[in-house]
């Protein structure tokens, strides 16, 4: 019995300290609601239509993968704590489970549910600039082209 | 394109048929409400390709002010700033404005940067835009009334209370 | 019975003062003082003062005020830093009522205290007239300096506001009207911290 | 009944009706193509090629909201409407005015000599170079621009690039800050409280100097000014380098900043965009060098261009004119001449504060120059500058009173605010984020 007294306690006051803290803001918190303050704060606009509540289908597909991979984490922490009680037996075990979540990621990437990425365009820039100003007026001036570092190859198109 | 015809003591240049005036040293072509369009677009297409700036004055309390020959001075006159790369010149359109029907043809097929400018002569003076796609006020509150910066708009001070203050 | 109804209405602010809540109420007034968030409400130039002041060269986070917060909900002191045009006032007010109590503002430069140079029909002439405000700085921008002192003599004023006997009567949050002292003799003794 | 006490005052005015972005049921095909195109005249290859954001997703696909007035990352109260799908940006509306101070009115009741504190507070984050136009522009006008003495005019061009300088240094900071970097901020704010404490040395004030005015400048440069600009010019170099290391050699800061706001030079130049964002297409157009006013034909620097018209070039630009600013500044200092800092014609210049203890004319004169202000022929006049946002213009026209009968700011930011939708078509909001901080717009000049 005296080994489960220490955990016992723990729980106690681990929900103790939850509901107190709940409560007592609950509690102590001065209570004056007025309407802007229930209002959706909008940069300062006050809405005037509600909002849609139909999200892209994009942010439930991240959502789950969170939730997949953070289970994954959680079986993984009594592993790490008896690992070399397991031995290589359970590190084996430990791939297989991984592998099954590792095939789900790799069909996600695969069907691009993560590029995400910011939307990269690379417009013609026919050569306006070279054809717009003639020769310098002013020979002490030379023009110096920057931001060439990091470009890919393929994308340099102007002059 | 610009002829300088003699007319009497001074040579009266003309720019597509509009007079030309010096400012400072600073070109300045008088044109009319109906040919106004045609003639940004004669000037697009020579090389003034960007439309710098578009602003108008209420000339309510200036009405004999320096207007080229053969122009009728109006209330209102909008202000067009453009400016050629290639030549590395500006020239100033200078359009007279009747204040009875305050509207005009909108530039924005010809230059879109105009868009907001034409919107702020809009809300600051009360000249329409016809053709402009979005024809409302951009500076001031929607439900203002009155155009703030015509002449006859006062300031809006509030007196200062201090003694002697001017009233 | 009452107290336990006071502390239900008004939270802690229900309580009578009396020399068991005293250290409490001490507690609390210094809690709040010590680490009061700012709302970003730059508009114009007192704006770039005030980001000026959160730099590292003037340290805004020596006094508490560690993070500008984006969002009225997480924030309790509304710095007003610029002028206040018409088109503003409503937003200015939803803002402030979308704070949480107990909230303080700060009148940042003389556009918002009393509409400074611009005296036409775009600039509200006072902030005062939308929202009650606790420390008028003046200056136009106001220096880093300045607003820190303002900052610290709000912070006092946390200190020393009493916090268990509200008034009824400012409905709105702790706004207790007070302007910097005038006559420069009786500077303000800021007591950084001490009792 | 004052509006503390009456809660429906901002219910009822914070939604501005006409001018807010009208829901996509509302709009005709040909508005919506035009708003979702963002204004620009295409061909109708172009148009077909903008199928890429489908036009047809019904109404309850898409949620309008607001970048409001009080948002981080707008800097300053710029209200951006967005209509989005998902995180992609469909259309897009900017709505100003939430800082609109009358300045132009308030320019006609100051006269000519007060004119500079009014101007100075448009474009806050360079304050010299809104004095510096407004000061030519009258100068043009009383026909004395040609005869500034030699100081001074070196003395405004030195005031103005380190001007430039401090506001590209915010630029690099606010930029950081806006992408992710948030330690930009404090070192971008550490290198600018050096160039303005040289300010407050020199005008008095570290923001909004009133100290370049018509015929010349307030005051004479303080004794050992040179070695305060030294100093800010031998500690500039390896900041900024801290600056390449930090953010240019980031693959990070050139994923976020690649390819993002790409705007062609066609488009810029027909939407009048000017300064970094034109320069960042490929124009090599740059007033300094291709209208030269002051003496910038006597100083010989690089005119920075980019080439692919996005975010990343206007970065990379405003980065490297700092350093050309550091080199002209250089210049400058070799170039500085001796002699009065303001014109001696009585007209304009009031006499030194010596002179008026002594004699009765001078103080006469001090007076009538103070309250009444000098006379200004009467005429009109455009002169444009190149501030750090792109070019600023001054139009004034005078009828013969000390106070300018119209005075119009041609504010860059103005204008560059409406190339933004256009950039932001189609992307996420995270790079409407980084448009917006691209595009560095000062809401004190936009609103005036």
């Amino acid at each position: 019995m005296g080994q489960y007294l220490p955990i016992v306690v723990l729980t106690i006051l681990v929900i103790l300290f939850g509901v107190l803290s709940f409560v007592a803001s609950g509690l102590l918190a001065p209570r004056r609601p007025n309407t802007a303050k229930e209002a959706p704060y909008e940069c300062g606009i006050v809405p005037s239509k509600e909002p849609p509540e139909r999200f892209p289908v994009s942010f439930y597909v991240i959502a789950m993968l969170f939730i997949m991979f953070d289970i994954e984490i959680i079986f993984i922490y009594p592993y790490a704590v008896d690992q070399e009680f397991l031995g290589t037996y359970g590190l084996i075990e430990m791939l297989a489970f991984s592998a099954v979540f590792f095939v789900a990621f790799v069909y996600v990437v695969a069907r691009g549910a993560l590029d995400w990425g910011p939307l990269q365009r690379y417009k013609p820039l026919h050569d306006i600039a070279s054809a717009q100003v003639p020769s310098t007026p002013n020979p002490r001036t030379t023009i110096r082209r920057v931001g060439h570092e990091g470009r890919r190859s393929e994308e340099v198109t102007a002059a | 394109m610009s002829e300088s015809v003699d007319q009497g003591h001074e040579t009266a240049e003309t720019l597509h048929g509009f007079p030309v005036t010096t400012a400072l040293g600073q070109k300045v072509v008088f044109v009319d409400r109906a040919s106004y369009v045609q003639v940004l677009k004669k000037l697009a297409d020579d090389s003034f390709d960007m439309c710098v700036d578009l602003t108008a004055v209420d000339y309510l309390l200036m009405p004999n002010r320096a207007v080229a020959a053969g122009i009728a001075p109006e209330r209102f006159e909008l202000v067009v700033n453009l400016l050629s790369m290639t030549r590395r010149e500006r020239l100033r359109v200078r359009v007279q404005v009747s204040e009875s029907d305050a509207t005009m043809p909108s530039l924005f097929d010809l230059h879109p940067g105009t868009e907001a400018m034409e919107r702020e002569v809009f809300d600051m003076f009360g000249i329409t835009f016809e053709g402009h796609p979005d024809m409302t006020r951009i500076l001031m509150p929607e439900d203002w009334d009155g155009h703030p910066l015509r002449k006859d708009y006062e300031v809006g001070r509030i007196p200062v209370q201090f003694k002697g203050a001017p009233a | 019975m009452g107290v336990v109804q006071n502390v239900l209405d008004d939270g802690i602010a229900g309580l009578q003062h009396n020399f068991v809540t005293a250290r409490l109420e001490d507690l609390v007034k210094w809690s709040r003082s010590r680490s009061s968030w700012g709302v970003t409400f730059g508009l114009a130039c007192c704006a770039i003062e005030m980001m000026g002041t959160g730099a590292p060269h003037y340290d805004l986070a020596r006094f508490g005020m560690e993070v500008f917060r984006a969002s009225p909900r997480q924030a309790d002191i509304m710095i007003v830093a610029g002028r206040v045009s018409q088109k503003m006032a409503p937003v200015l007010r939803q803002v402030y009522d979308q704070m949480m109590e107990p909230k303080w503002v700060i009148s940042m430069g003389v556009c918002a205290s009393s509409g400074g140079m611009f005296n036409n029909y775009a600039i509200v002439q006072g902030v005062d007239q939308i929202v009650p405000v606790d420390v008028y700085a003046p200056g136009c921008p106001p220096t880093p300096e300045t607003l820190i002192h303002a900052i610290e003599t709000l912070h006092q004023l946390i200190e020393d506001g009493e916090l268990m006997r509200r008034r009824e009567a400012n409905a709105g949050g702790a706004s207790v009207h007070l302007e910097l002292p005038t006559e420069a003799a009786a500077s303000v003794s800021v007591a950084l911290g001490t009792k | 009944m004052t509006v503390l006490d009456d809660p429906s005052f901002a219910s009822a005015g914070t939604d501005e009706g006409g001018q807010e972005l009208r829901s996509r049921s509302e709009l005709t095909a040909k508005e919506l193509l035009r708003e979702a195109g963002a204004v620009l005249r295409m061909s109708e290859s172009e148009a077909a090629a903008l199928a890429d954001v489908q036009q047809d997703i019904g109404e309850d696909q898409s949620m309008i909201i607001n970048m409001g007035p009080q948002h981080p990352s707008t800097h300053g109260v710029l209200r951006l409407m967005l209509e989005l799908q998902g995180e992609t940006v469909l259309r897009c509306k900017p709505i100003i005015g939430y800082l609109h101070t009358g300045m132009e009115k308030t320019a006609e009741q100051l006269t000519f000599m007060q004119g500079g504190t009014n101007v100075t507070r448009m474009d806050y984050l360079s304050p010299l170079n809104n004095e510096l136009v407004f000061s030519m522009a009258v100068e043009k006008l009383l026909g004395i621009d040609g005869d500034i003495p030699e100081r001074a005019v070196w003395m405004r061009m030195l005031l103005s690039e380190l001007n430039r300088m401090s506001s590209h240094i915010l630029f690099l900071a606010t930029n950081g800050m806006d992408i992710g970097a948030i330690s930009m901020m404090l070192y971008g704010w550490r290198e600018r409280e050096e160039v303005l404490r040289f300010f407050q040395k020199v005008t008095g004030l570290r923001m909004n100097h009133n100290f370049i005015r018509p015929g010349g400048l307030a005051a004479d440069l303080p004794p050992g000014w040179r070695d305060d600009v030294l100093d800010i010019l031998e500690m500039l170099p390896e900041r900024l380098d801290e600056y390449d290391t930090l953010m240019t050699g980031q693959p990070i800061w050139r994923e976020r900043l690649q390819g993002v706001g790409v705007i062609t030079a066609r488009e810029a130049v027909a939407l009048g965009a000017t300064g970094p964002i034109l320069r960042s297409t490929g124009v090599p157009w740059d007033l300094r060098r291709d209208m030269p006013y002051l003496r910038y034909d006597e100083v010989d620097f690089d005119v920075v261009v980019g080439s692919y018209g996005d975010a990343y070039d206007r970065y990379a630009i405003r980065l490297n004119e700092v350093r050309e600013s550091m080199r002209i500044v250089y210049q400058i200092l070799d170039k500085m001449p001796k002699g009065d800092y303001r014109i001696q014609d009585k007209k304009v210049t009031p006499p030194p504060r010596a002179r008026i203890d002594e004699s009765m004319e001078a103080l006469i004169h001090h007076f009538k120059i103070f309250t009444e202000g000098f006379k200004v022929p009467e005429g009109e006049v455009y002169v444009a500058i190149e501030s750090p946002r792109g070019e600023i213009g001054c139009y004034i026209a005078s009828d013969g009173s000390s106070k300018p009968y119209r005075m119009h700011m041609r504010a860059p930011s103005f204008v560059n605010i409406q190339s933004m939708p256009h950039m932001m078509r189609g992307s996420l909001v995270a790079d409407a984020v980084a448009v917006i901080s691209s595009v560095d717009p000062v809401l004190g000049e936009v609103d005036r």
